[in-house]
């Protein structure tokens, strides 16, 4: 983790309320694809937690929703404004498991994270399927950016309007070494149940501090207690206990 | 540059600055970012005698200036704190540390803490009688003196270091807690712990919170803070600790003013993980600002 | 658009905004401002037998997300208001009004309110047993239920208009003082009243407010009152008129989940003139938003 | 009284801690010299009330003294960026009763609103004096601005290091018609004793709103309670009544 000062270099609309964000400063805490950061906001108490969606040793870039006042004050930032974030957090997705052709599952802004996941697989040499969820046509992105990395991609909407109706579990490929996948968490238990192979998913959950301080994210697992933003957000599926 | 140290039941502290329990873990997360042997001392995670989990999620609700909570007391319980958490503790803290104890009986303190006493490494025992989100528990034994002064009397009569009682805000009079605890024996009170508090998602229409309420906590309560921390400093002889909202060095010299021997950080840590290392480095500059060249001269200042 | 009428004791209000006891004068100030027929109502500035100067100066202070105030009940007495007052507010004001009513015994409270229950445009009663500024007044009658029940009798036995109680957070159990006061025969409960808070300033290492301490407002004190709201609502059965710290159209329906009938505005008033205004204009975007097509149908809906 | 949005024109120091203030917005509510403002500050409660020291159609001036966080972050702000206040607060003086040679005599940042009260004084074809009174040189400011007026301008030292040493009350001209005055409260008294005519003295006082509703300055008269930010703050020399 390292608390530091970024600066805007780009926050532009994806979508209606979908915006990607560009900021440049010290990425060196961040060490593998699913961690997310925790982002300051003037007058705001809580940082508002966000996954990376790519990073290299200069930049980090997030895509983020507007669902409340604080992401409505992020969407109203201009390039060199200034952040306050924490990074480096959480654990992230382990690529040693993936074999030869994982499939990484995405819904709405559970995208972002696996972005940089795609690259780092390609990287390895994987054969990488992508499987992106949303509601309808209006509000899907990325979609061009992971055909970009060279990635076999497909698109579900629930109401049809584009790509195959469905969900993302309507898509899964017939066959693949592994599953990644990150969304709301009726998406996850979907996968959960769908996928027929080990897995890895990523978990939500309101957060005091998002380094492990406040067990404010705790959750049960057959493997123990967790913390979701410490021991998470990313859990392998044979540790995963539903709950009610 | 002026002299920080100040004496709490007993024990020097090089500063008045304690991160607050429940916001500090047992320390590990944040001797990752800074040596935290520069703090006064720390409290740590609310220790039960049987291991527990806490409340369902979501536990946390932000609010104006402040935060919610109900994570429930989840610890490993004593035996594990003890073996596993103590040790590792030490690695990076060589200060006496202040371990914070709750329990759901007069006994389950005692229990906990005549355990907690006998490790070299804890300096002051804070019995938290306040928790806010543990049904049955905690917080009754903090809004009635009599049922106050008997966990401090179980407790006193198996320990024998310093004794902390810490206190609920969510009373009629705090004052009469107070002396019911310095009466039984307590060595030093400690307040506040959190408010009750709650938030309402306008989407769902349900409580954030799965347990409903929570403990309040933030920059939002430190004027209910200061003034219980005033009443109480002004009705007992023991020291008291403060907190509630502190997140400044101007904060901790107010509470001090009010009559607070040493200041507990909390929240702030939990936005801010190097508040407490950050307010210590810039207590000289606002005690020369406000003429101040020992802090424990102003203990009680505003009277 | 949706509708935001509601019924409070048997009186239909336009919108449930209402304007704080102490924050909205007689409402002159206000009328020079807007037409504060758009409000629900307003609750005028809290009267009492006599007419008082209040508590000395300094008596205010600034606080996070809040201030503090210890005015201490100035106003010009019961037959003033109702000779110069009253008259005045009717030239700007055509709707029933809410009378605030404090006293330092129950034999005050009835006088006072007995006077004022005879006025035409007088709609509520609303009686404070929770002033925490007066010395061995207002809060003590707020702070025991036999003593907030006492206080409730006497007023309902001599008037005929909804009384409606108002309550002091400062308490252990606000609900048992609730209950009390609905078994007296209160028509309403709102709550709640400021919170004691204090300050100290750091140059003079004094208290910042003359009299020390004083009522703490604002938004740091949503979350308390929000959650007192909820417990009392949810233990009546008459109506709660819920405030602390509101001041946007969210914060309203917030208050209304909660258990809310109408809700009061307070500090915010003091720092935009124009916020009832603006959350009663903004009410029905942020009832569309959150689908809401009537606002008497949420109340209570958090449960 | 009105609420409306002033950007700024300029910010400047005139001296270590104390800044000039040129705003541009509308005034039409500020209705006599010795009014104020109130200013909303981000991430404030409270508003901070602040003396106007001139105004025309377009243009409001204030000088303030950094003493806290929020006189800080006003201090910080660049021309361009904006302000909600308050204008036309209070009752300000009364020009009829002047005489034909006021002086005027100001106190630290007690002295701003005496200069747009000097200029409609001279305005009048009234012969002005005035004294400004400092603790040291370094704190003096506007001395030349009032001069540029045509004022008798007259500066006294608590230090001696510039001008008279002493205070406003040791230089108070042989005759006069008249007095105004604003400063901290001990100089209020002993003006109140060192003059030997009639006057005018602005009164500070914490405030709630600064519009009258709150009651939380209020303060004892001769004829009466009064609200520092409704019937003040300037008061009659006879109507006051001094507190112990």
């Amino acid at each position: 983790m390292k608390q530091s000062l970024f600066s805007i270099v780009s926050n532009t609309p994806l979508t209606d309320n979908v915006y990607k964000m560009i900021l440049s400063g010290d990425t060196s805490a961040i060490t593998a694809p699913g961690q997310f950061v925790n982002i300051q906001l003037s007058g705001k108490f809580l940082r508002r937690p966000i996954s990376v969606c790519d990073y290299d040793g200069e930049t980090l870039t997030i895509i983020y929703k507007v669902v409340g006042k604080g992401t409505e004050q992020m969407a109203a930032m201009a390039p060199g404004e200034t952040l306050d974030i924490l990074t480096g957090l959480g654990n992230g997705y382990a690529l040693a498991p993936a074999g030869d052709r994982p499939v990484l599952l995405g819904g709405g802004v559970g995208v972002p994270p696996l972005y940089h996941l795609a690259k780092r697989l390609l990287a390895l040499g994987k054969e990488v399927t992508v499987v992106l969820g949303f509601n309808t046509a209006s509000e899907i992105f990325y979609e061009q950016e992971f055909q970009a990395l060279g990635c076999k991609t497909f698109v579900t909407t629930v109401d049809g309007s584009y790509g195959k109706k469905g969900f993302v579990t309507d898509a899964l490929p017939e066959k693949y070494t592994y599953f990644y996948t990150c969304g709301p968490e009726p998406m996850l238990k979907a996968v959960y149940r769908a996928t027929n192979t080990s897995g890895q998913m990523s978990f939500e959950q309101r957060m005091g501090c998002g380094f492990g301080a406040c067990m404010g994210c705790s959750c049960k697992t057959l493997t123990g207690s967790k913390r979701i933003c410490k021991e998470g957000p990313v859990m392998r599926k044979e540790e995963i206990l539903w709950e009610a | 540059m002026g002299s920080l140290s100040v004496n709490l039941c007993g024990i020097e502290l090089d500063n008045p600055v304690i991160p607050a329990s429940g916001t500090f873990g047992y320390g590990y997360e944040y001797a990752e970012l800074y040596d935290i042997n520069e703090l006064g001392t720390f409290s740590f995670k609310g220790t039960t005698k049987d291991p527990r989990f806490g409340n369902s999620t979501p536990r946390i609700a932000e609010c104006t200036s402040g935060m919610i909570n109900a994570v429930g007391l989840q610890n490993p319980g004593v035996e594990k704190v003890i073996s596993e958490e103590l040790p590792k503790l030490k690695s990076c803290f060589y200060k006496p540390v202040m371990a914070n104890v709750s329990g759901f009986s007069v006994d389950d303190y005692a229990y906990t803490c005549r355990l907690l006493d006998e490790q070299e490494q804890v300096g002051w025992l804070e019995v938290n009688v306040s928790c806010p989100n543990v049904h049955g528990g905690g917080m009754s034994f903090g809004t009635q003196p009599e049922a106050a002064a008997a966990v401090t009397r179980a407790v006193k009569a198996v320990t024998t270091k310093p004794v902390i009682i810490k206190l609920s805000p969510n009373v009629t009079d705090i004052v009469s807690i107070a002396k019911a605890c310095e009466d039984a024996g307590a060595d030093g009170i400690s307040l506040i712990n959190t408010m009750l508090g709650m938030r309402i998602d306008l989407r769902t229409r349900k409580p954030v919170i799965a347990n409903k309420m929570g403990g309040f906590s933030g920059p939002a309560i430190f004027p209910v803070a200061l003034r219980m921390v005033y009443q109480v400093a002004n009705a007992v002889q023991i020291p008291v600790v403060g907190m509630g909202g502190v997140s400044s060095a101007e904060d901790v010299i107010e509470m001090m003013l009010a009559g607070a021997t040493a200041v507990e950080v909390g929240a702030a840590n939990l936005v801010n993980p190097y508040i407490c290392r950050d307010i210590i480095r810039d207590l000289p500059r606002v005690m020369e600002k406000y003429r101040i060249s020992a802090l424990k001269d102003i203990i009680g200042g505003a009277n």
